[in-house]
């Protein structure tokens, strides 16, 4: 058991450490944040399961609802700020054509000054 | 099947199927991330919504975004298009029908 | 990690103060906030902590031993909410006065003390 | 009433006030009543406290929660703090009255009487706590609810004074906080007389000295003297008369008496860590008598005059504890009781004369003399103990002082009070000259309120009691000095 | 010190480069939404902490503020969006 | 006399009464009350001639050194005659000279008089020294009202406020003096104080004492360079002139300076300094009054030049010298007191000011006149009448003291010059230049006439048979200034002496001035160096001077920029620091090095790196991120250092000042140009980093010092046996300390009612901007995080006593529920799925909150004495902390949301 809780705790860190590695080196910000909301997630996810793994002192049922709340919240975040991204008109890498012209107000400049 | 056993079978193979998903894509990202020379395309594509709840639809939309390498950027405000931000991908088309077979199938299941 | 922790809180604190000498206003309530929370670094080495319990009693103690100093923790966390409380009455007062004035920089926002030359009086003139 | 309920009331009766009145902000009349009702409760409580703890019988301190003393936060029976309680409840009394003219339905609305009784509440609080966090508490408090009453109007000019008041308030709040957490760093607790006892048993060390530094500046800063002074000009003129009289009365008065109970009661103001600062208290009061009298000289709106006054009056008491001699803490006790009630009693006369000619320039005002000669009557009693006439509490507070000085080998300091003294003659007089005697050069010329008067005669008649029995309040004062001297 | 302490402090550095990197792309930008991907990346990496130190004290008190922060850091994600695509038509 | 004094007190404020019921008779009426007076005294006179008596010390303000002991001694004695007497002449006369004004006036003025002639009985009873003060004073302030009685008249009251402070600046050097003295010797007791002269100059305060109590005199008795305020002084209605102005209040610098003669004399230059002055100013006031242009003013200046001789006559030794003084004193009392009547009446009759508009009075004033001619005379020092034989004195007391001729001659040209005044006066506006004045339009009443008849014909009989007078009061007065008795004897014939000669000089001058008056005063008129050497000027000039210092001063201090403002604050504060430090003399010490664990030291300089970065900022919104990164950064510091309280609320602080700054900046500009130059951040960013230094030394110093809490342990020992809680930070919180929380959430609450005062919008009961457009997918499930995120708070306010939360972190969880629910819908749907209005949530919850602690004043115990009900079985134990921390989060709801929604609309306008 305890090396399994081993494997997740470490498999879960590299997994956030991955996602921070994301973050620095995807070229624009839609392409950032699916690194570091999604495999943040699993990673988080992996931490904490080898954790109640490990631990029997009864924090399972809050460590469970910590994954529950993480998969809830971080996509419909990671949603929002795609759009806000993409209306406050910051530049995108490799969007050749965009089905999103004429649908979505997009701000010619950049907010950010 | 009656419609609760239905429901009930599309609630898990949606959880399967999305952590496949999760883990998948996950090493996905990882493996583009790592990668020395890292080469993504990224495209918005357009997704055709055939559900019409609008839980249904935010459902989609939420699993769409919660597997890596999607996000939901947008949805039309009459609900039939879906616009999503895909990190990589060579080929719209599948894509696109990944995403209908996936999720929209099972969650017109469960909630329609 | 005591020095450190030390050094790390005062940097905070002066770069606080270097935002709260700016004349934008937005950047001074940014700095008070900023030194609020460089403060309570500072507080919590009052506490002398070592030790990285949390300040529960487990179940089944009935005292809490080897743990943290908590009377520091209680009053950081009443500092934590004091400064809040702070920062976001001064928030609503720049904007207010952002409302009135239309700048945020606070030499165009000096109503109170622009109460025109003090009038030459005579002393004779009574 | 048991003695725990007595020593509770002059704070839990302002906050159960300033709970009800919130509840009731919608009915002006009932928020009204709710401050009236309140503050005359108040005065009778804080008046039974004091006559409770100087009985001669011992009143002990309470601490809340029922917990063994030093650990919990208690509140001390004890001079100075029972003292000015009840001059803080008639000063509050004073201003409910005179609000009854000044303070419309829309500023009782907007939460006028909730702010004022948690910000008396805070006063008292400070003025009778035993706890150094406690005592930050209470400074916050009473910040935020001057903050409150300072933009009660709204006004672009309120607004700009209460931002400039935020910020060096803020700043303060920090320094004293770092300060009072050291102070439980070093001695491990936060209790005034524990505090006092570890400090008088261990040598100076740099953490000490640091904190001591701290707690000067960050309470120099709430009391105005220079040359933390700048935010008081800047902000206190722009409040409503009825404000402006409370601050005056209270504000500044609570930063000073905390720095007497830290550098008198903890720190012991010839040792103990903090006496490499004493030098500099003295060079503090001198500065700010003669920076503040200029600018009370270089003023013609009485309430930026008046704001510069409350400062200089500081100076005073900051003479007194500069002296660091039990004489000079008692003469900056006595000072504080006389200028409490003498600067809300200015700018009380300051609001009449304004609404009688409509102006707050003094060039333009006038005529009072004539047609409210019991206005001019009773506003001189402030002016010319203001100015240190006798046989006004003034005079006798200044003599104090300079007597003080001479004793504790300080000759220069009073050479400076005196100086200063003489120049806030000439402001004073001129003032009351301007305002009472003069004839009116504006259209304007209202009636004034019988509220405002009675307010008036209230503190000016505190002010000729004291005059003429200075002898009762020395006693207290120097049995005030004892008490904090025996802290530490 | 348990064996899985010790992995724990050295999983915790791990972390603490992850949010070094995170910490870089939040003060770096360049675009406003970039600072927020990165408070979203922060988010998952104090979760992260929590556990850590869950298996460093053996307390699992701390788990608890890993539970609250997911839905806290929601709420300003969620402001910052909103900010965002409020702000973009004014100058 | 205690009495006496109380009754007078008493009586000044009563008597005046009858003016507003009597309209012409009520001078005559309320004359009787200092009448009265004046029996009373003499009816003492009997008493003062033994030596002296000693009033009752009554215990008055005894641990200020202040008691009201009262002394009569033989020159007091004279004193409270001149004052009773003149007092009710003055009284008998004012009732026939304000005929012209209204009863209130009438009233005030009889009102002011009387509490004048109170003070300075006081004033010269008093033994005391701090007393004598208090009535000096009072006497300055009632000067101040009488000069500027006719209000309408800037002159009137220009002239009252330069009385006042001239006076006033006397009188804080008369405070100084005294203060100095009771250090000196202990005791503020007069007598002492004389008995003690020696060892008061020997005292290193020696000499400011002596300068202290010169300046103190020379201004009240209006001695060069102070004379100035008297004759302008002469606004004052007359009758008030002739009782303050000449015969009694400015002589109480004489009084002052006769008193201490032993004091001043003890110093070697104490002599000299008070005979120069009194030369200076006799001088300058003889040729003031030749160039005096009006009655009152040619007075006045003679008034100036007699103080001087009498201040001449204190400063010289010997007793004739003494005796001397004591009799002008009196005389010039008299006869002063006289002109002025006259002066008065002529004004009153005529409204004319200058004496060369006058002449010919003497057949519409003929008791004027003759009254006028009597006190003349005596002015000019003919015999027999009593200046006559003052006049003798004054040259014998000269010729005995030590000094040299200089103010011999002196003396003779002001005798001279006094000589020619009186001449001048009393010749032209009556006798000379008929036809000038064909009608008055006052005539003589008799209350107009009598007061200066009976002075002037009392100073004719009191040279005719001087033995009453010398017995009662000069004798004794001498006796009580010298200090041993001396023998006095008044006589109109001396035989010829060389003070006859002397006398026969002066008179012979003063007719010369009389005759060629015209001449000269026009040829003194023209020299204007006279107007621009009066110190009058100066004194204006230097106020003017001393007001543009202080505006200069101001403005350079109080200059209205923030900025600087605050750099002093922080710069200041470095300072003190660093002087504590310096002044301490002790290096910080450092604490024992533990091993660094990475991890915390990573991410504690993340934190900083975040204020950096958040310092070097170039967009608002680049500065808010980057601080709230170093506000994570610290609350994951604290959580990896067994602190998850604070970790919790710091998280949540740090959440809630995005939502709420975000509404700010969605108003303001996001661009932050730079405010200062290189220079000026250059040294901003110096001073910042010293006080970080200052700060590093101390805490570094305070964690090498170490320590215990007693309290903290009490605190980890007594939360769960005795309060019941396993948390011990919310026990402390709620119940250790909960009287700081219930003062904190004070603070938030009112933190809401300023934010509902300053933002609460006009629109904010009819309808709202449209809810904001936002994704799909966040509209769909925000209502469901808005649930999760209130369960949770719930939750944490639930199990806020045993594990991480409480109360406040539980209110601003809940706040944060419906944070999201505004964003997604807007203010107005958050607004109405609150259902009340978050004010009522704040009431509602401070109510809890106080009232929690009630319970326990019930059972006796002190308030907030947490009281608990341990059902047993199933049921959970419950306790009054609870209420208390429902309380404290339903204001901390609230108040946050007052302010969210308050800033969210005010930003969307
Ligand atoms: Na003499
Ligand atoms: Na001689």
């Amino acid at each position: 058991m305890t090396i399994l809780a081993a494997g997740l705790m470490i498999a879960g860190t590299a997994f956030l450490l991955v996602a921070a590695i994301g973050v620095i080196r995807l070229p624009d910000p839609l392409q950032r944040m699916h690194s570091a909301t999604k495999a943040g997630t699993l990673g988080c996810a992996l931490l904490l399961i080898g954790v109640m793994i490990h631990d029997d002192s009864g924090a399972d049922r809050i460590g469970w609802m910590n994954i529950l709340f993480l998969l809830l919240t971080l996509p419909v975040g990671a949603q929002m700020l795609a759009r806000a991204t993409y209306v406050s008109g910051t530049r995108l890498e490799g969007i050749a054509d965009d089905p999103l012209d004429g649908e979505l107000d997009r701000a010619t400049e950049p907010v950010e000054p | 099947m009656t419609a609760p056993l239905r429901r009930i079978r599309a609630g898990i193979v949606l959880t399967g199927i999305f952590l496949w998903d999760l883990v998948a894509a996950s090493c996905d990202v990882a493996r583009i991330v790592l990668s020395p020379r890292m080469r993504t395309s990224p495209r918005i594509v357009v997704v055709p919504i055939a559900l019409t709840r609008p839980a249904a639809i935010a459902l989609f939309a939420y699993f769409v975004s919660l597997t890596p390498g999607s996000t939901c950027l947008h949805v039309s405000r009459d609900r039939t298009r879906l616009f999503v931000h895909i990190l990589d991908t060579d080929d719209d088309a599948a894509t696109i029908a990944r995403f209908k077979s996936h999720f929209e199938r099972w969650i017109a299941e469960l909630l329609e | 990690m005591t020095i450190l922790y030390a050094a790390i809180g005062s940097g905070i604190v002066a770069c606080a103060l270097y935002m709260i000498l700016s004349r934008n206003l937005v950047r001074m309530l940014l700095g008070l906030s900023l030194l609020a929370t460089g403060a309570n670094i500072l507080l919590f080495l009052a506490g002398h902590t070592r030790s990285q319990q949390p300040p529960i009693i487990a179940d089944g103690a009935r005292a809490l031993t080897n743990g943290p100093d908590p009377m520091i923790q209680a009053l950081i966390l009443t500092a934590i909410v004091i400064g809040f409380a702070l920062t976001v009455m001064l928030a609503v007062l720049v904007l207010r006065a952002w409302r009135s004035e239309a700048s945020i920089d606070a030499r165009d926002v000096g109503t109170a003390e622009d109460l025109g030359p003090p009038r030459q009086r005579d002393p004779a003139d009574v | 009433m048991s003695d725990a309920v007595l020593l509770i009331l002059p704070v839990l009766l302002p906050f159960a006030g300033a709970t009800l009145a919130l509840v009731l902000r919608r009915h002006a009349g009932l928020a009204t009543a709710t401050g009236i009702a309140t503050t005359a409760l108040l005065t009778l409580a804080s008046l039974a406290l004091f006559l409770r703890a100087t009985d001669g019988d011992p009143l002990p301190a309470t601490v809340f929660g029922g917990w063994p003393q030093g650990f919990g936060i208690g509140f001390s029976a004890s001079l100075p703090g029972v003292l000015l309680v009840p001059v803080v409840a008639v000063v509050t009394l004073a201003t409910a009255i005179y609000a009854l003219a000044d303070i419309g339905p829309r500023r009782r609305r907007a939460g006028y009487d909730a702010l004022t009784l948690a910000m008396v509440g805070a006063v008292n609080g400070a003025f009778l706590t035993d706890d150094l966090f406690n005592l930050y508490v209470w400074f916050e408090l009473a910040l935020l609810a001057a903050l409150g009453l300072l933009t009660i109007d709204r006004r672009s000019a309120q607004i700009d004074g209460a931002i400039r008041y935020a910020a060096f308030a803020m700043l303060a709040a920090t320094f004293i906080l770092i300060g009072v957490a050291m102070v439980y760093g070093i001695t491990g607790t936060l209790e005034v007389r524990s505090a006092a006892q570890a400090f008088a048993d261990r040598p100076t060390d740099a953490a000490t000295a640091i904190a001591a530094a701290l707690l000067l500046g960050g309470f120099v800063l709430k009391s105005g003297l220079v040359p933390f002074h700048l935010w008081l000009p800047a902000s206190y003129h722009t409040a409503p008369t009825t404000v402006a009289a409370v601050f005056a009365g209270l504000l500044t008065k609570m930063g000073f008496f905390a720095l007497l109970l830290i550098f008198v009661g903890v720190f012991g103001v010839t040792g103990g860590g903090a006496g490499q600062l004493v030098p500099l208290f003295g060079v503090i009061a001198a500065a700010t008598m003669l920076v503040c009298i200029a600018g009370a000289l270089a003023q013609t709106d009485m309430r930026r005059l008046l704001a510069y006054h409350v400062i200089a009056q500081v100076g005073y008491m900051m003479a007194g504890l500069a002296l660091a001699t039990r004489e000079g803490v008692a003469a900056a006790v006595f000072y504080m009781v006389h200028s409490i009630i003498v600067q809300a009693n200015l700018f009380l006369g300051a609001g009449l004369i304004r609404r009688s000619s409509g102006s707050w320039d003094l060039t333009r005002t006038g005529g009072l003399m004539r047609r409210e000669p019991l206005f001019a009557l009773l506003f001189a009693v402030p002016v010319l103990s203001l100015a240190g006439i006798p046989p006004f509490s003034g005079f006798w507070a200044k003599m104090i002082v300079i007597r003080a000085s001479l004793d504790g080998g300080m000759a220069w300091l009073g050479a400076v009070a005196l100086f200063t003294g003489l120049l806030t003659i000439v402001s004073m007089t001129t003032f009351w000259s301007d305002a009472c005697w003069k004839q009116s050069r504006s259209a304007t010329q209202r009636r004034l309120p019988t509220s405002g008067l009675v307010a008036m005669a209230l503190l000016s008649g505190t002010t000729v009691a004291i005059g003429l029995a200075p002898g009762w309040l020395w006693a207290l004062a120097e049995r005030s000095a004892q008490t904090l001297a025996g802290l530490s | 010190m348990t064996g899985m302490q010790t992995l724990s402090a050295g999983l915790s550095v791990i972390l603490a480069i992850a949010l070094v990197l995170a910490a870089w792309r939040m003060v770096r930008g360049p675009s406003f939404a970039d600072r927020f991907i990165a408070l979203d990346m922060l988010t998952a990496v104090a979760v992260g902490f929590a556990a850590v130190t869950t298996v460093l004290t053996g307390r699992s008190e701390f788990l608890d503020i890993g539970l609250s922060l997911a839905l806290i850091n929601f709420v300003a994600t969620a402001a910052f969006a909103v900010f965002l695509e409020l702000r973009k038509g004014r100058k | 006399m205690f009495a006496i004094l109380l009754l007078s007190l008493v009586g000044a404020c009563l008597v005046p009464l009858i003016a507003r019921v009597v309209g012409r008779g009520a001078g005559l009426l309320i004359a009787l009350f200092p009448a009265g007076l004046f029996a009373a005294f003499v009816s003492m006179a009997p008493v003062v001639e033994r030596g002296w008596v000693t009033g009752e010390g009554r215990l008055w303000a005894t641990g200020l050194g202040a008691d009201a002991t009262l002394r009569l001694d033989g020159f007091s004695f004279l004193f409270c005659l001149l004052v009773t007497g003149i007092g009710a002449l003055v009284i008998v006369y004012a009732g026939g000279y304000l005929t012209d004004k209204s009863r209130t006036e009438r009233t005030r003025f009889f009102t002011l008089i009387l509490l004048f002639l109170t003070a300075m009985l006081g004033t010269v009873l008093a033994e005391n020294l701090l007393l004598l003060l208090v009535f000096w004073e009072a006497t300055s302030i009632l000067s101040f009202l009488l000069v500027g009685f006719d209000s309408k008249s800037a002159r009137s009251r220009r002239a009252a406020l330069m009385a006042l402070q001239v006076t006033a600046f006397g009188g804080l050097m008369l405070l100084a003096a005294v203060l100095m003295i009771g250090h000196v010797l202990g005791t503020y007791s007069m007598a002492t104080a004389v008995d003690r002269a020696s060892e008061i100059a020997a005292s290193p305060y020696g000499n400011a004492i002596v300068a202290c109590i010169l300046i103190a005199a020379f201004t009240k008795s209006a001695q060069f360079p102070f004379h100035f305020w008297l004759p302008n002084a002469m606004q004052a209605p007359t009758p008030a002139s002739a009782f303050l102005h000449s015969a009694t209040m400015v002589k109480l610098g004489i009084y002052l300076l006769a008193r201490f003669e032993p004091v001043f004399a003890s110093v070697p230059w104490g002599r000299t300094s008070v005979i120069t002055i009194a030369c200076l100013t006799m001088l300058l006031a003889a040729v003031q009054a030749l160039r005096a242009e009006g009655f009152k003013s040619a007075l006045a200046y003679s008034t100036v030049a007699s103080l001087g001789i009498l201040t001449l006559l204190v400063g010289l030794d010997g007793p004739t010298a003494t005796v001397a003084m004591v009799g002008f004193l009196l005389a010039h009392a008299m006869y002063k007191a006289a002109l002025f009547f006259c002066a008065g009446s002529v004004l009153h009759a005529t409204g004319l000011y200058s004496l060369r508009a006058m002449g010919g009075l003497v057949r519409f004033l003929p008791f004027t006149a003759l009254a006028c001619v009597g006190a003349s005379l005596s002015m000019a020092g003919i015999p027999p009448f009593i200046g006559f034989i003052s006049k003798e004195f004054l040259f014998q007391a000269q010729l005995e003291s030590s000094w040299e001729i200089v103010p011999l001659a002196i003396a003779v040209i002001v005798n001279a010059v006094m000589v020619g005044v009186a001449g001048v006066i009393t010749l032209r506006p009556f006798f000379l230049g008929h036809g000038k004045v064909d009608a008055v339009k006052h005539g003589e009443t008799l209350s107009l006439v009598a007061p200066p008849l009976v002075l002037a014909l009392a100073g004719l009989f009191i040279s005719l048979d001087p033995e009453w007078i010398t017995r009662v009061a000069l004798r004794p007065a001498v006796a009580a200034v010298f200090g041993q008795a001396v023998e006095v004897k008044l006589e109109v014939w001396h035989g010829i002496t060389p003070m006859l000669l002397l006398s026969g000089v002066v008179v012979g001058t003063g007719a010369l001035i009389v005759g060629f008056w015209k001449p000269i005063h026009l040829r003194l008129r023209a020299v204007d160096r006279f107007d621009t050497l009066a110190v009058e000027r100066l004194w204006e000039a230097s106020l003017r001077a001393m007001i543009g210092t202080a505006r200069a001063l101001t403005g350079l201090v109080q200059h209205g920029d923030l900025r600087r403002y605050l750099l002093v604050v922080v710069a200041g504060m470095a300072a003190l620091m660093l002087w504590s430090l310096a002044g301490a003399g002790v290096l910080p010490r450092l604490p024992d090095i533990e091993p660094v664990r990475i991890a915390p030291a990573v991410v504690a300089l993340v934190g900083l790196a975040g204020a950096i970065a958040a310092a070097r900022a170039t967009s608002l919104l680049g500065a808010m991120i980057t601080a709230g990164l170093t506000g994570f950064a610290i609350a994951i510091t604290f959580l990896m250092n067994g602190a998850p309280d604070l970790a919790l609320t710091q998280f949540s602080v740090e959440a809630l000042v995005v939502v709420l700054l975000t509404a700010l900046l969605l108003a303001v500009p996001l661009a932050s140009p730079p405010t200062r130059n290189v220079a000026m951040r250059r040294r901003d960013a110096a001073v910042a980093v010293g006080v970080g230094v200052l700060l590093f030394a101390g805490i570094v110093d305070m964690t090498a010092g170490g320590g215990s809490s007693a309290a903290s342990d009490y605190y980890a020992r007594m939360s769960y046996v005795a309060a019941y809680g396993h948390n011990v930070v919310n026990v402390i919180l709620v119940d250790f300390r909960g009287f700081d929380t219930l003062g904190e959430t004070l603070v938030i609450a009112v933190a809401a009612v300023l934010a509902r005062s300053l933002l609460k919008s006009r629109d904010s009961d009819t309808a709202t901007s449209p809810p904001p457009e936002v994704h799909f997918a966040f509209a769909t499930t925000a209502r469901g995080f808005a649930w999760l995120l209130f369960a949770a708070s719930l939750v944490i306010l639930w199990r806020g006593h045993d594990q991480p939360g409480g109360g406040f972190v539980g209110g601003l969880v809940a706040s944060l529920a419906l944070a999201i629910v505004a964003l997604a819908y807007g203010v107005a749907r958050a607004e109405r799925a609150l259902r009340v209005d978050p004010l009522t949530l704040v009431a509602i919850g401070m109510a809890l909150a106080l009232a929690s602690g009630l319970p326990a004043l019930a059972t006796g115990s002190p308030y907030l004495t947490h009281l608990w009900w341990e059902p047993g079985g199933w049921l959970p134990k419950l306790g009054t902390t609870m209420i208390f921390d429902l309380g404290v989060y339903m204001v901390v709801l609230g108040a946050v949301l007052a302010l969210l929604f308050g800033l969210q609309r005010e930003a969307a306008r």
